[in-house]
């Protein structure tokens, strides 16, 4: 998993200086983990209907990408996007209470799993339809544009993501008009059941996005520094109005596409592979080992904290009230005079 | 004011608002400077620039997308499809994406796709009645005007509202020319209007239909038959009331449509009547539309294809024959 | 033959006619190892190979563009979308092209859609009841199976057509058990099937709904009042004699979908119904349908959105209260 | 206007020896030249309901590369497809009779302009929706493969249908299965009133479609020798079993987009320009007359027999009855018993 620069990036990987920060960063790998491995245990319990899809593996992606981001930067995200979610603030308790449907979660039950949103933390929602999450954060950068806000909105998309043909669509209109956007792809190598050698036709989807006229980078999406670094960079050109970035984040996803995944698609062996030597937390705490900036004792406080942080979201969530039955319906009230029907 | 077509009543609809709304912008295929291609938005081009009247690739998810995107930041953008068919390509974008939003996250989102719909020449893939699609689709509001008065009242509403509108305009209504109201009047969404009085059935239509009611009712008044005729002027919210209301005045109701005729914004009126008024029925209510077929292009088909008022007359006796 | 579930059933019926017809193929994502995300074509990969059960990249609008170019050619092609709302992505292929071919070009299109409809769990935009577009669209077929016995011989019947079929499938009907017919068993398109007899209301549904009309049925009997239950079967062609006939015995029609309740299949029923058996009529036709809203994923919400057998047996008191 | 190849093809644009055969697709470019304007005459006439898309300019386009199939290839047009229809030995006088809505037109007057047709000939339908023809050729392909059939199957695409993302999704696939497939976009500078570089993102549209994993070039559209050499090359690579290949092809449209075209968006001069200089019908005259194989009168004679082919075709649709109008609806049998309702 080398890294590939379609076009010439000068963004370099060097990590920051500041302990502090990676330290961080690590700390919300962490939580995104435990986040992740008990969300599945729950949707295995049936205290999450419907399932979900964890992003375990990959989290170095959301985390390296957002916290190259300002606050003011909005991000949409994929079916996948507990990660990206958490990544951009929403706390874990809003989320959690989300996957189990209470009136507590982020949309008051009503989105679910696929469907979280955070306004405030210009969180734009995670999204059920693949490729749709770009086209969201693409309008949000033409807003952004003819606004003439200072900030970027970044979209995610999977490799299975890069056939569809609205993506191209959305990429070709923000590389035409130049907008804030940055595009990352979460190549998993994975679609459901399929491998990109099985979907993809051409030699990788950085060099497809390349042919859209906007710079397209492929990174070690493992290697949460080179994300971030990538991530910095687009979002450097953006601000200074030159356009928007494809990133190709190159990652792995541990569980199976959904909860209850037979995964017959891959061995056992591969995934163990990825998880011993490729995972973004160990890469992230050897890093800080090796600078003598993270002992045992520190990574066990991170993920002490990491585990409280997730048991207080279930429990919070446990304790939650279920929504008001009367809440099924929106009132759409703009237009509708008395004597309109339904 | 002087009498306007219908397509420029609606770009004096879009013009004032956009005067007054530094937010609205439009987008589409080939609107710079052609204004479109049915030149509803001729002169805008030069007049609001090139980033407020952009053309775009023929993407159409993409367009829709960008709309959606733009919307929920507090833009209002028009997305002009130019032909209603051309949702097709974008149909997530609209029914997934822009309808559903609003409800899951609580995010308002005031995009206008406009689109010219009807049955016209032009052969069957630009030419299909799919607007009762986006009338039954919870989160969409439909406007469907008749008139120039009621294009240019009713997106003058459709730019002030918090949901995504359909704003189709029949394509043979281009060049109909009417008084127009001045640039404080919007015409509300879910209200029929009565459009010729009268009190022994009720006629319905909207969109070109509307015409084919009056015809109809025109020809009926020489027979000494008093035909009510009713404008929907939106699909959703659909106006029920005041269609029950001329309903049990005058006991029977034809709707009109050139939809092929099976579900769609003539079942919903039928059904909808039936339940509201059964004791005021004194026959059937009757639908008059199209074969459940595509739509020829050949002229003698096309005018075969349609419904006309002779159609209409004829349901009307029908109906006036029971017993 | 020992009971299968509904979506053996389906398998069986396909893999049958697999057997008997090398024409036949299917693409979609996810259905080679996986057998689809619903197990429906579970071990077919296996069975027929990976040319013949073929996995596509997430490219709805492809998959369906290659079923439609190759349904010409003279193949069977079966695109499998997974989930009905992927249709989205593939409007124009569907509706401007598959179900327009026939008519403008005069070439058959045996194309088959399958993809599971109905609202269940997985959020607003896995879950929309657009099964009534597909079915007022002139050139698409639509079936919609209840039963084990219905998904194999619908499917087979559908695997002989020379039109566009959507073969919908219910979520929730997935596990459901049932004796299926024999390989030479294919159950017509257009023919309702009564479920159970009665005499003083018609109770109706598709899919899913067949079991809440039973269910209200069955209450009801407790009550001694008698209601028969038809299922649909397809929405296209719809099987209106079959109802009128229950109707013109009982008098009264209640109609129950997962619908938003507007247009659609429930008021094509309703508006052919009052015509053609307005005499019989002693009440309005009602209809039982969810809210005019996107799909909630709570549970609680989940459950007060659906409509339930108590909402059908509310209705048939309405009705029976008439004077 | 060079020839471009972004991957390296053997083809090379040597005409070949027999000028009869160059002859003759001189005269089937000439048979499409007057076919077109007399039909942009007969719109203006009100002759030819709704209008049509005029493809004078581009006949090079379509001869040279249908004279690169054999019958039992398939081709699929667009919307501006009279040159293509025509090219694929369609008689002039059923296409012409269509324009009119006439009974003898090749749909009966179901389909019109945009919605030719002729089985018989592999002509598998022109199409009003931009990109989707590329479809219909890509799944005609597929059959092909599977019933393994020695042909191939053409579809063509505009610049203006190199944006929207369904045509990505097809040549995605085409390459992913390496169907015989011949994707050929008609270049021609303009969708409708936007210039390709206000439409397209990135170098050029046969780059673009090299990032999607098979054989992209750019040839002079206006060369009927090089679009053929191209072709056949295509045609070749697509019978070995190799798969597709997509053409972009660099012409030009001398008329409006539509009838009734204002074409505010270029100047006249850029249209003289390119009928002055580029024209593919004077090109290959010229080509002809310099190998000897063609005097001013063996020119005069084509036009002739050209401007005859036209009359007669118009002759026959004027003089064609008009459909019953029994035939507006099909009857669809198969699934219908008596009682299903409509
Ligand atoms: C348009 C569309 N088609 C199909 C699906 C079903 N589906 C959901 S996720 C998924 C796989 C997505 O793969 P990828 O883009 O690689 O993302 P990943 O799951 O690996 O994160 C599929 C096929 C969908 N949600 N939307
Ligand atoms: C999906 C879709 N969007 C828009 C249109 C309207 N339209 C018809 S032709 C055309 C321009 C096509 O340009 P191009 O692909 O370059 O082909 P050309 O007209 O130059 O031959 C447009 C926008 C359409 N037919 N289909
Ligand atoms: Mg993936
Ligand atoms: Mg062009």
């Amino acid at each position: 998993m080398t890294e590939q620069r379609t076009e010439a990036e000068d963004a370099t990987a060097v990590a920051p200086a500041d302990a502090g920060t990676l330290r961080e960063w690590l700390g919300q790998m962490l939580i995104i983990r435990r986040f992740e491995s008990e969300s599945v245990r729950l949707s295995y319990a049936n205290k999450i209907p419907g399932g979900i899809h964890s992003s375990e593996g990959q989290e170095a992606v959301a985390v390296g990408s957002i916290r190259a981001l300002g606050a003011a930067d909005v991000v949409a995200g994929t079916h996948r996007s507990h990660h990206h979610a958490l990544a951009k603030g929403m706390p874990p308790r809003t989320v959690m209470a989300e996957l189990y449907g209470k009136a507590t979660g982020c949309t008051g039950g009503r989105g679910g799993s696929m469907h979280l949103v955070d306004l405030s933390r210009n969180f734009l929602g995670s999204n059920g339809i693949v490729g749709a999450g770009l086209g969201v954060a693409m309008g949000t950068a033409l807003a952004m544009k003819l606004q003439q806000r200072p900030a970027v909105a970044v979209g995610y998309v999977g490799d299975g993501g890069a056939n569809t043909g609205r993506t191209w669509e959305f990429i070709n209109l923000a590389a035409l008009w130049k907008l804030p956007f940055i595009a990352i792809c979460e190549n998993n190598l994975y679609a459901v059941e399929t491998h990109i050698s099985r979907s993809l036709a051409g030699d990788s989807i950085a060099g497809r996005a390349a042919g859209f006229g906007l710079p397209a980078v492929a990174v070690d999406g493992q290697d949460i520094v080179a994300v971030h670094a990538a991530a910095s960079a687009a979002r450097d050109r953006a601000l200074n109005g030159e356009g928007p970035t494809f990133i190709e984040a190159r990652t792995y996803r541990y569980e199976g596409h959904n909860v209850g995944d037979v995964q017959n698609y891959r061995d056992a062996s591969e995934v163990a592979s990825w998880r011993q030597t490729h995972d973004p937390i160990q890469a992230l705490r050897q890093r800080l080992a090796e600078r003598g900036d993270l002992d045992e004792a520190g990574y066990a406080a991170l993920r002490q904290q990491a585990d409280e942080t997730v048991a207080d979201a279930i429990d919070f969530a446990e304790r939650s009230p279920w929504p008001d039955t009367g809440t099924v319906q929106r009132a759409w009230p703009a237009a509708e005079p008395a004597g309109a029907s339904r | 004011m002087s009498p306007l077509s219908y397509s420029q009543a609606y770009r004096a609809g879009l013009a004032e608002e956009m005067e007054a709304n530094p937010g609205i912008f439009v987008m589409g295929t080939d609107i710079f400077l052609r204004g479109g291609h049915f030149a509803q938005l001729l002169g805008l081009g030069e007049r609001f620039g090139a980033d407020r009247i952009r053309d775009v690739p023929i993407s159409e998810a993409a367009m829709v997308a960008a709309g959606v995107g733009a919307a929920i930041q507090g833009m209002r953008p028009v997305v002009d499809l130019n032909f209603q068919e051309f949702a097709y390509g974008a149909m997530d974008e609209l029914c997934n994406q822009a309808a559903k939003i609003h409800y899951m996250f609580d995010i308002p989102v005031p995009l206008v796709i406009r689109a010219t719909n009807g049955i016209a020449y032009g052969g069957a893939q630009h030419n299909t009645a799919m607007e009762s699609w986006f009338a039954e689709m919870p989160g969409l509001y439909v406007a469907v005007p008749a008139t120039p008065a009621d294009a240019k009242g009713l997106i003058k509403t459709a730019l002030h509202l918090d949901d995504p509108v359909l704003f189709l305009m029949h394509k043979a209504l281009t060049g109909a020319r009417g008084e127009t109201g001045g640039p404080d009047v919007r015409v509300p969404f879910g209200r029929a209007s009565v459009v010729r009085p009268g009190d022994q059935v009720t006629l319905i239509g909207y969109g070109v239909t509307v015409r084919t009611c009056t015809e109809a009712a025109g020809q009926l008044a020489g027979d000494g038959i008093s035909a009510e005729v009713i404008d929907l002027r939106t699909l959703y919210p659909l106006d029920v009331e005041t269609v029950t209301d001329s309903l049990r005045k005058t006991g029977r109701a034809v709707m009109v449509d050139e939809s092929a005729g099976y579900g769609g914004v003539s079942a919903e009126i039928a059904a909808a009547l039936q339940e509201a008024a059964f004791d005021y029925l004194d026959a059937p209510i009757l639908r008059v539309h199209a074969p459940h077929s595509p739509v020829p292009q050949s002229p003698p088909l096309l005018q075969a294809y349609l419904p006309d008022h002779g159609a209409v007359e004829q349901a009307v006796r029908t109906q006036l024959a029971r017993p």
